[in-house]
């Protein structure tokens, strides 16, 4: 019997994946295919103070092994997320874990603070590191003083638990992790996209119509195994891991690397079945490699 | 909507550089309505390609599938051969309406590989009794493809830019030439979609639509158009494809 | 008749194709697959001031789209190098392009100066990027000041026009880029690889020997584009442009993203004849789309 | 060393997850030595496939190659058809020596997927009069392949680490059994060629090694070796793959 059972700050999780904010919508789509209960949470898409339209069209472009998205934030607002998504996820047996986004540090607060009030909301995702808004979230990503800051506000905010997620476009990540786990932190999620882009050749213009796009799947996996076993040597709090995860032995890299949950996102548009595939997979893999539980194998590249 | 395998069982070329496929399926055909499309999901690519369903024989559980090789992924499909399993799932969108009641005389106006949807469309129709007119617009000769079977819907008009086939010019000089129907219903390029709707205003219109797509299902918002609404958008993979003609602003 | 010569500071090369540093050794193993004289240029593999033996091995690991290196500035220092291995590449009818290495700042002037002297190389690449040196290469190329500093020094050390390579593991590649331009370097190369890891399932343990490796291959593309359209924008020097490059249009997206030349890496290794093959099909692809030059591509996408 | 498309013509299990391939070439089979190695080039992957030539039909133009399902790229390999054009560069690296002269009775020594290269060494050199022995060591029995080729040169001992064929343990176990030897010729993994190079350092041996690698043709320095002289280090692909057993420090 392999223990797929995982305890994170404010989540119980009955395995340890999840979808990954964005790449889900607020999960009516996907339960159509299967029954949602069957995952350890869901992240949902992130909410902002007021609803917004997002960026122009073409928004997507598939690159090796990965694809750039540039969605820019689109979502009906956080009240209309807690009205009308919420008590909807809230049917099944599943941990929810809000995203939250915004382009000031009194957004981010305001959000925070409304989902505070929340009851089937467990835990937060502070998103600093969305590279498509123009308005402040890449600074929040990428500078230390500011993710601290930001991290902080929401605290205080927020008596739920808090991960924050980190930005790979950065020269120092563990500096990002230190900074917003002094300033309180519960737990830390990674990673965001990394920045691109695709030229279209026939109008010799980018092919995404903001520019620069993030890039997400397969192709930064080994980015995202780095930053992830880095982090985890110096920071106390747990990390949920993300980026490139299409198989069963991915999520067992994560888990050796240092996360001790797992988000899949690009993998969802390919596989709508991904994820339930993965929890049905998971325990082989684990057996294979000598383990009986999630729990012993987290970290275990890191501590030996 | 499903995830499902279903086997090639046929494939060749009816056109050039387009693909005619048909695959062995018993969920689609059953539950499908016409302008619904398909995700396919090819080994090696992290997006599935959206592809529209043609035709359907319920009775043999065949599913007919047309596309045009755009790049990496087409090229990749074109060169499957029969008895491959093809990963897909769906019927994804809305589909066009099929039973608007007062409609007698519909038009169905198809633009390159915006033409196949129709297909299945027009046949639906016709079994209802309705009378179905279509004009469809190619590139150029060597582009055409399913004249004869439109033609066995009815009255059929192609159009070709270069005016190697059928007539010279656009799907919209063409649109005059047929009086007296009560709808029409469109697929093809945006430009072409743009210049039909405001040419035609005052008709009743149903146009499907195109656009990068992320997850194909409505999950990633990828796949917006704005709405006539101010500051609104729709999920063409959700809502749409197939939008009325005066709801979207293309 | 398409003109495929680019006229770049002190390398007048009859195409844009040139094989990446360290993916092409010295030229003698390709040379046996075809005539060296065709390509634009050669750049050479990383100069040292000593022999360098190299990390421990694995030393490379296939990814999605990709691979990690970590061979460690293996080299047998750049006395030999002048001696034995640029009168080979002199033999034939292509520029010649050294790349040079070190620790310290000492070590990067004594290597530039030696080269100096070397009347067949005909630029220098300063490589401030190598992510798989532990002694301070890192630091020299995430930090603009001491980015500045290691390239002033190398420009008094040297008459040949000198390209800096930059590092993509930054927060801020265009600082980068105008520090280094600030510093006078004539040119700028870019990408070199992004760190990354993956693991070995059955030890637990980092695949690579040196634990991260760089990540290079088509998976990195849009990482490479993005950051030469944007380093276009804030520069008046040139660009080499490098980064997952495996198909003519590859070639083409990256002179629309600013590069007015660019180099191949990784694709050599699945591919022997991949030079001589993209500098073949590049005419095609620029009538293609509509370009009888490759100076009338460069930067068509930042210029419009 | 050229790259080229060979043909596949035959491809078979002949044990658990081992492959052999026959090709069609008229290049490689005209300039290799044994212990030389080729390079596949398998589509969608960014590194290629070092596998070394297990057998070469001159006059037929035709080259055997074994391999073992280890991961992706040798899985894709295994589901290739007959027909399939395989890209290729090679031969790369240096082979076995053959000529050295006051050799009379030779050993063979393989350890799994080590012991393709063997098979082609001990022809030729059999071919040249000299006795060849064989000791082949296996997993399991059902990983034990070219039992009854490698008796057709000489008398060969099958080892497995469980005794479910032939002789119980490791190749090491069963050298002591053959004897008189003027040279051993091994391929294995590193750790039977540790032991065995250890165990015989009396005597002349080539051994032949494996390591991860970009390039294979000695461009990228992935695949060094340690050679006994302190500091220095050799390229695998290019160097070797065969080292006289005193050359390297394993
Ligand atoms: C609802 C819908 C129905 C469609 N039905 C058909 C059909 O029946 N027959 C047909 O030939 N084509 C159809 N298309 C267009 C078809 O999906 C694209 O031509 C195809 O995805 C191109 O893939 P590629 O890999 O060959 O091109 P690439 O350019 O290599 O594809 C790269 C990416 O861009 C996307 N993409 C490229 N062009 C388009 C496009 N025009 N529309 C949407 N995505 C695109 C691809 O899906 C992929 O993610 C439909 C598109 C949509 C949205
Ligand atoms: C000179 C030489 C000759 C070889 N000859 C044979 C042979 O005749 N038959 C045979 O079955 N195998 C042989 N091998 C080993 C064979 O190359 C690997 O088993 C194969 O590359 C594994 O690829 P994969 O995609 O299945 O495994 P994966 O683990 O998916 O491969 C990932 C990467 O690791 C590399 N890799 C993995 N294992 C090895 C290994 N043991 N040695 C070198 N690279 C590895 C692959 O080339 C690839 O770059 C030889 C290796 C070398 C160096
Ligand atoms: C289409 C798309 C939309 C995304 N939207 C969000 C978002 O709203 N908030 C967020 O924090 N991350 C967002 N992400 C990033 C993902 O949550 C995830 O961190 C990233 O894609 C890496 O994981 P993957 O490779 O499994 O997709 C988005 C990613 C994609 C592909
Ligand atoms: C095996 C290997 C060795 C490399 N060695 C060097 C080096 O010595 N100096 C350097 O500046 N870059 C080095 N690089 C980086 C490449 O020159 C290039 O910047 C990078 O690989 C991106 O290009 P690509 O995707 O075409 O490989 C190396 C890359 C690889 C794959
Ligand atoms: S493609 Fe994801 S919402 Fe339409
Ligand atoms: S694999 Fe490149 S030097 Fe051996």
């Amino acid at each position: 019997m392999t223990h797929l059972q995982v305890e994170l700050p404010g989540l119980k999780l009955k395995n340890p994946l999840m979808p990954a904010s964005g790449c889900f919508g607020f999960g009516k789509e996907y339960s159509k295919f299967y029954d949602l209960s069957l995952l350890g949470a869901v992240i949902m898409k992130a909410a902002t103070g007021e609803e917004r339209p997002g960026n122009a069209t073409p928004r997507v472009a598939e690159t090796n092994s990965g694809m750039l998205n540039a969605i820019g934030l689109q979502n009906p607002g956080v009240d209309r997320i807690i009205n009308e998504e919420v008590p909807f996820l809230a049917n099944y047996d599943t941990a929810i874990i809000a995203n939250i986004a915004g382009s000031t540090v009194e957004e981010y607060e305001e959000v925070a603070a409304k989902f505070n009030l929340t009851r089937n909301v467990h835990a937060l995702e502070l998103n600093i590191s969305c590279p498509n808004v123009k308005e402040g979230g890449i600074q929040f990503g990428t500078d230390p003083e500011m993710a601290k800051h930001v991290t902080e506000k929401v605290k205080q905010a927020s008596d739920k638990p808090v991960y924050v997620k980190l930005s790979p476009n950065v020269s120092d990540i563990v500096a990002m992790a230190k900074a917003v786990e002094e300033a309180g932190a519960d737990g830390l999620t990674m990673i965001n996209t990394l920045t691109g882009m695709q030229l279209h050749l026939p109008s010799k213009r980018p092919l995404i119509a903001n520019k620069t796009g993030g890039l997400s799947g397969p192709a930064i996996k080994p980015i995202a195994v780095r930053m992830i076993y880095e982090v985890k040597q110096a920071v106390n709090i747990p990390i949920i891991g993300m980026g490139g995860i299409q198989t069963a032995e991915d999520v067992l890299e994560f888990l050796l690397a240092g996360a001790s949950a797992v988000a899949v996102g690009t993998a969802n548009f390919q596989n709508p079945l991904i994820l339930p595939e993965l929890i049905s997979e998971l325990p082989k893999v684990l057996q294979k490699y000598g383990f009986s539980s999630v729990e012993e194998a987290i970290g275990k590249a890191v501590t030996g | 909507m499903r995830k499902i395998k279903m086997r090639l069982l046929q494939i060749r070329e009816i056109a050039k550089d387009t693909i005619e496929m048909k695959l062995e399926d018993d969920y689609i055909t059953k539950v499908a309505n016409p302008g619904q499309f398909i995700s396919i999901a090819l080994p090696n690519h992290t997006l599935p390609r959206p592809i529209s369903i043609a035709d359907i024989d319920r009775e043999n559980g065949e599913i007919t599938l047309l596309f045009k090789i755009m790049g990496k992924g087409t090229d990749t499909l074109a060169g499957f051969i029969p008895g491959t399993e093809v990963d897909c799932f769906g019927p994804n969108g809305n589909g066009f309406p099929l039973d608007s009641g007062q409609v007698d005389k519909v038009l169905l106006i198809g633009g390159g590989i915006g033409v196949p949807p129709l297909y299945y469309l027009g046949k639906r129709l016709e079994e209802q009794g309705i009378e179905v007119k279509s004009i469809l617009g190619f590139q150029s000769g060597k582009y055409v493809f399913y004249e004869k079977k439109f033609e066995s819907l009815g009255e059929t008009i192609i159009v070709t830019d270069d005016g190697s086939y059928g007539m010279k010019g656009f799907v919209t000089d063409a649109v005059n030439i047929i009086p007296g129907f009560d709808a029409y219903y469109a697929c093809g390029p945006t430009g072409m979609l743009r210049a039909l709707t405001e040419q035609m205003k005052n008709k009743t219109g149903y146009i499907s639509l195109e656009e990068r797509m992320g997850c194909t299902v409505g999950a990633c918002a990828a796949c917006v158009i704005p709405t006539a609404t101010e500051g609104s958008y729709k999920k063409i993979c959700h809502d749409g494809p197939v939008f009325a003609a005066e709801e979207v602003m293309l």
